[in-house]
């Protein structure tokens, strides 16, 4: 078993982690903070990889640059989305809010199909990859575990520094405590849910380089952000990272040594392991029914 | 609860389940009518969609022509769909509802293998002829179901075409290494390549199969790299393998032949991968490059490629509206020899057809499969599908990958 | 005669702390012991090891010569071990009738769900909420909800009974009303534990006081002893109380 | 149960059983299917209705039912062997599993719960050894002509919905219903009162169990070919608790209902709007969260308290 075999294998999980972290990051915000969990975050990555495709193959605009505005037009849609139904039922049980977002879904995905079509399409670029001795590792990924910083670090500092990440802290902390303290809860869940569709815009922005963008993906990223979140531990910002990378380098090492098909059954298995042993996750914190 | 608000829901259900049982029964003058269950929506809408293109291009042809020669009439013919939605519930509805109330006389199989089964077992109980256009693996084929055939060859057929191809042209290639999809067609044909790759004497340095919704190739794509194959062989839908062949970019990974079952094949394969296509072989059923002499309604394979130019679609046809529209044209050529619609009759003729058709010969084996024959070898040269063989279509050599 | 409740060494730790230390404590059949001490001495600690919501740390808990420390919560009820929340937990959406009828069909074995939905109706008119029995719980008022409790502890046909501030919240005639019924309940036999901060309730209900400081066992013994005891007076009930007690206790001598 | 629930679910009963006299062998399949989905949606509601634990493992116990049916059926046990099989697997996979999943609450446990379904696809198509794996099993061919199939298969469906029907009757009448409805309010509060929450969760995930297993088995042996997607469905995984939720959950009739109205809606937006129906069926049942949280039952009740 030569080392470098193992590094590279190490290192392919850890950058798959950080794949795994964008992906997962929006969702557990939402989850985190509204207590919702988002059947939409899917098809929002999905979409935002369309967008990012069409701006490629029509104007040429690079992904990299493309995901702002890509994750803009996602936040608004988002806050949108939220304040017009979502927040309408955000009290009610778990069953009511994932039967919502499970409907919308269904929209979402016959309207994708009907403007887009299921072929697979990519924005056609190779950004190459890096090389150190017999360790290979791509750009692409090598960017998105940068994106998967920035996400975290971004929302790590907004949550801590600004007024509006007080405010989501409280909200996520005591939803009666904090209205009670002049924060207008709505608002917060609006701009909290846009937040969620901005992760996802930007990171199906950069995933039209990584994946063939189709529809029929959809439900694989929604598979992974719920076992990142569980692994990870929800209500802390490093936890989508946390658990990303942990069900990356499971994979990885588990597709090595027990072959592909295992890695998926590692990944849940994980998962499982983790909901009975310590349902908060890695980082999570006590008390988040 | 007042007796009136229980009666209003009773009644409402009664009502509901009775006004399906008087569902449309159209008289309509006598038509042959074919039924097409198709995967519009959910995991398979891309090939469902060539699947409609086919048989449109295909009725279009027949009742510009005046309809089907039955007996001493010709009689126009009704083609009924509905989307299964990728789901084996509504394909098994859908194969029910086309029966036995749309009446037809004749079925077209869905796009997936698997759903192919669900609707063959319908039709078998009711003695309705079943055409599938995309079934390749013999697992399909193995229930003994004597209503159900197939226009594509074997699995074996492609693999041994391969091999034989590969072997004359780059004969260096020692090291094979297969990676396959845990699903019916991608499966079968891994198999068939790994026993084609014995049988011919290569070394399999590996061999793998890899789940339904995988994300990544990294960790067995790291691993072939270490056994440093000559030839790299990958099995499944599209989006697997432009994954994979990127992946393989990513990690350098690389062979003098890489061959992705039926990537090539696909207009969105070359599309999606850009520079990245060069050079990846397949093994295929049918390329519009190959000319058959055929007494079809297309007349010969030009005629079929031109009526598809001539819709506006992308790109060439592939294998698949190739399949569809032939499956079409062997229920037509059925009929005709069968003389009534009479369906034992047009599966006893169906049993036994011999047909040159625009797709190739077609001639369904004891297991209703199509007869084997030497099956194109394609490679994607310059952003192009070229042929490799059979010989009298070849367009070019096998190229290395760079 | 056997004691009906025996305490063995108790401890349980939460982390770094002691909730709990070493407590060592026997009630006989019948008594009414108050358990008193300042907030956070470990009260309800020692009541949730006693019915096996928490696993303790160290030591045994032998109810009617049984070592039961490992019971669940549920097998506590059903041996006879009832007790009330701090802050009440009805079933929200269930009226009190219903409410009630859930002590009396588990805990309170009745033979099916009518019977126990029979005696439930019984206790509820005991307990003075006859009228309300078909409301939800969730909207009863604060001592309504305390009589609930009350009522559906009784259904459970406890042995031993813990009341954990039951009169937290009421104005004083709702105390005396609550009193009078826990000294019905007494009069039955029902070994009582009072979990209480009103000193009032306490000395009249009371036949014997633990004192509760910091997770330990600092006083048992008659209200008389356990209010003159210095360190009891230094650590929960204050000098002007114990002074004020004195005086009343000479008058009822010397009347 | 009141009389106009027992007439109701009478008329409704009767209704299916006389499609085939009513209507042809489609019509028949259609009542087939909404008796194959009232008893999965009966089967829900044990867990996810009366002790208010939104499980998603539904396809986890159709799937495995399939496949212990198949596995059974080839190995050459007649048909009622092999249902009776898969109601057994399924009902010890409930024990098994539910000791797993059960000590979850809330989004954890839903979560958990949709997890089951994937572990056991992944598993059926790892182990091709005994599944067939991604190829699929072909289960025996039963003879027969269309329409006696078509009537077996229905009557055997309704009789599992029946029996799901029966059992919800019982327990809501007794005293495991009460226990489970004091655990959906406050499970704490539950335990206090002496009610063994863990046993009474158990059981109730394995009654959610067998009715699932015992239709998967049936429904292998009437398509005669499985294959782990379509077995461990995620879609009817979400669409069953939906269908509940449709009709009114922890009811008696809320299920039938439910199932019945899904499927039927099912069928009529579907063939009528080809590319649309996803988009319909989504719009649908948004507007169920909104105009009917209590569901069907829930706007019948809220007619009479008006």
């Amino acid at each position: 078993m030569d080392a470098a075999l193992l590094v590279q294998v190490v290192l392919n999980g850890i950058l798959l982690g950080a794949l795994y972290a964008c992906i997962a990051a929006g969702f557990s915000l939402v989850w985190g903070v509204l207590n919702v969990i988002n059947m939409l975050h899917g098809s929002l990555i999905i979409l935002a990889g369309y967008l990012a495709c069409s701006l490629w193959t029509e104007w040429q605009v690079h992904p990299l640059a493309a995901m702002l505005p890509v994750g803009l037009l996602l936040f608004l849609a988002g806050t949108a989305l939220q304040v017009l139904l979502i927040n309408r039922v955000v009290d009610r049980p778990v069953l009511t809010t994932l039967t919502l977002t499970f409907g919308l879904d269904m929209v979402l995905y016959n309207a994708m199909n009907a403007a887009f079509e299921a072929t697979p399409r990519r924005v056609t670029l190779e950004l190459g990859r890096l090389t150190l001795g017999e360790v290979v590792l791509p750009w692409d990924r090598i960017v998105a575990m940068l994106l998967a910083l920035a996400l975290t670090g971004l929302l790590y500092g907004v949550l801590r520094a600004s007024r509006l990440g007080r405010a989501i802290v409280a909200v996520r902390m005591d939803r009666e405590a904090a209205s009670l303290m002049g924060i207008r809860v709505a608002r917060i869940y609006a701009l909290t849910f846009g937040l969620g569709a901005f992760m996802a815009g930007v990171c199906g922005a950069l995933l039209a380089v990584v994946y063939p963008i189709t529809t029929n993906a959809t439900g694989q990223l929604l598979g992974k952000a719920f076992i990142v979140c569980v692994v990870g531990g929800l209500g802390t910002v490093p936890g989508a990272l946390a658990g990303g990378l942990a069900l990356g380098v499971t994979e990885s090492l588990g597709g090595h040594f027990l072959g592909p098909q295992a890695a998926a059954l590692l990944g849940f298995g994980l998962m499982l392991v983790l909901l009975v042993v310590r349902p908060t996750g890695l980082l999570g914190r006590k008390g988040y029914e | 609860m007042s007796i009136s608000l229980w009666f209003q829901r009773a009644s409402v259900l009664t009502a509901l389940v009775i006004a399906f049982a008087a569902a449309p029964a159209q008289a309509t003058a006598e038509t042959l009518r074919i039924g097409a269950p198709l995967a519009l929506t959910g995991g398979l809408a891309d090939e469902g969609r060539k699947q409609q293109v086919a048989y449109d291009m295909w009725l279009r042809r027949v009742n510009a022509a005046g309809g089907v020669q039955v007996g001493d009439r010709k009689l126009k013919v009704e083609l009924i769909t509905y989307d299964y939605q990728t789901n084996e519930q509504r394909a098994s509805q859908i194969a029910e509802k086309l029966i036995t109330q749309d009446r037809v006389d004749v079925l077209t199989a869905p796009f997936g293998s698997g759903h192919t089964k669900v609707v063959a077992g319908v039709a078998e109980r009711y003695g309705v002829p079943v055409v599938a256009s995309v079934a390749s693996s013999e697992s399909v084929f193995n229930q003994g179901y004597r209503y159900l055939f197939g226009t594509l060859a074997p699995n074996a057929g492609l693999t041994d075409a391969l091999v034989a191809v590969v072997k004359a042209q780059l004969p260096g290639v020692r090291r094979v290494a297969v990676l396959g999809r845990e699903d019916v067609f991608p499966k079968s044909i891994a198999a068939s390549m790994t026993d084609a790759a014995k049988r011919a004497g290569l070394e399999l340095v590996y061999d793998a199969l890899y789940p339904v919704n995988t994300m990544d190739f990294s960790s067995p794509l790291s691993k072939m790299r270490a056994a440093k194959p000559d030839w790299i062989f990958v099995s499944g839908y599209t989006k697997d393998l432009v994954l994979a062949r990127k992946q393989m970019a990513d990690l350098g990974v690389s062979a003098p032949v890489i061959t992705m079952i039926t990537g090539p094949a696909y207009r969105e394969f070359a599309e999606s991968l850009g520079p990245l296509a060069e050079n990846v072989t397949s093994a295929t059923w049918w390329a519009p490059a190959l000319t058959f002499r055929s007494d079809d309604v297309f007349g010969s394979t030009q005629g079929f490629v031109q009526d598809f130019q001539a819709r506006k679609e992308k790109g060439e046809p592939d294998y698949v509206h190739a399949a569809a529209a032939a499956a079409l044209v062997a229920v037509q050529a059925a009929v005709t020899r069968a003389g009534s619609l009479d369906k034992a009759k047009v599966r006893a003729a169906l049993a036994s057809l011999k047909l040159d058709t625009f797709y190739g010969p077609i001639e369904f084996g004891a297991n209703g499969m199509n007869a084997a024959r030497s099956l194109p070898i394609v490679q994607i040269q310059g952003g192009k599908v070229v042929v490799l063989s059979p010989e009298p279509m070849r367009q070019g050599r096998l190229l290395p990958v760079r | 005669m056997t004691p009906l409740l025996e305490l063995r060494g108790l401890g349980k730790r939460f982390g770094g702390i002691d909730a709990v230390r070493d407590v060592s404590l026997s009630v006989a059949p019948g008594e009414v012991v108050g358990l008193i001490g300042p907030n956070g001495a470990g009260k309800t600690t020692l009541v949730n090891l006693i019915t096996g919501v928490h696993r303790a740390s160290r030591g045994a808990v032998i109810f009617d010569g049984q070592d039961v420390t490992r019971q669940w919560p549920h097998q506590a009820a059903r041996r006879g071990l009832a007790r009330t929340f701090q802050v009440v937990q009805p079933f929200p959406r269930m009226t009190a009738l219903e409410n009630v009828t859930a002590g009396a069909l588990f805990a309170g074995a009745a033979g099916s769900v009518a019977a126990a939905r029979r005696q439930a109706g019984a206790l509820l008119d005991r307990v003075g909420l006859g009228e309300e029995a078909h409301k939800p719980a969730a909207i009863l008022t604060l001592p309504s909800r305390k009589r609930l409790e009350l009522a559906k502890s009784l259904a459970m046909k406890p042995r031993l009974l813990l009341l954990d501030e039951v009169n937290a919240g009421l104005n004083s005639s709702e105390i005396d009303d609550a009193v009078a019924l826990i000294r019905s309940i007494a009069a039955e036999g029902v070994t009582l534990i009072l979990i209480e901060h009103l000193m009032k309730v306490v000395l009249s209900l009371a036949t014997r006081i633990v004192v509760l400081h910091q997770g330990a066992l600092i006083a048992d013994g008659t209200p008389a002893e356990v209010t003159a005891d210095p360190r009891v007076v230094e650590a929960y009930l204050g000098a002007k109380f114990a002074q004020r007690q004195a005086k009343a206790l000479v008058g009822v001598e010397r009347a | 149960m009141s009389p106009s629930n027992a007439t109701a679910l009478l008329v409704w009963i009767l209704a299916l059983a006389a499609t085939p006299l009513l209507g042809d062998n489609y019509v028949v399949k259609i009542a087939t299917f909404v008796a194959f989905y009232a008893a999965l949606a009966l089967s829900w509601n044990f867990i996810g209705g009366m002790a208010g634990y939104p499980s998603f493992a539904t396809a986890a116990f159709v799937g495995l039912g399939s496949y212990a049916g198949a596995l059974v059926q080839n190995a050459g046990a007649p048909l009622a062997v092999g249902w009776l099989a898969g109601a057994l697997a399924s009902g010890l996979a409930a024990v098994a599993l539910g000791a797993v999943v059960l000590r979850l609450r809330g989004h954890y446990f839903a979560i958990g719960s949709i997890a089951l379904v994937e572990v056991l696809s992944l598993t059926a198509s790892w182990w091709s050894g005994l599944t067939g794996g991604g190829e699929g099993l072909n289960v025996a061919f039963l003879p027969g002509g269309p329409d006696t199939i078509a009537r077996v298969f229905l009557y055997v469906m309704l009789a599992i919905a029946i029996l799901a029907l029966g059992t919800t009757v019982v327990v809501m009448r007794g005293r495991l219903g009460f226990a489970l409805r004091c655990i959906s309010q406050n499970e704490d509060a539950a335990e206090m009162v002496g009610i063994p929450t863990t046993r009474c969760k158990i059981i109730a995930f394995v009654l959610s169990a067998i009715p699932c297993g015992a239709a998967g088995a049936a429904y292998a042996s009437w398509v005669a070919y499985i294959a782990p997607a379509d077995a461990f469905s995620i879609l009817l995984t979400v669409k069953v608790p939906v269908m509940v939720m449709l009709g009114g959950a922890g009811t008696l009739i809320g299920p039938v209902l439910g199932a019945t109205a899904l499927v039927l809606l099912e069928e009529t937006v579907w063939a009528r709007f080809l590319d649309l129906h996803q988009a319909i069926l989504g719009g649908v049942i948004v507007a169920l969260i909104f105009f009917l949280p209590g569901g069907l039952v829930g706007l019948a009740r809220r007619g009479r308290s008006t």
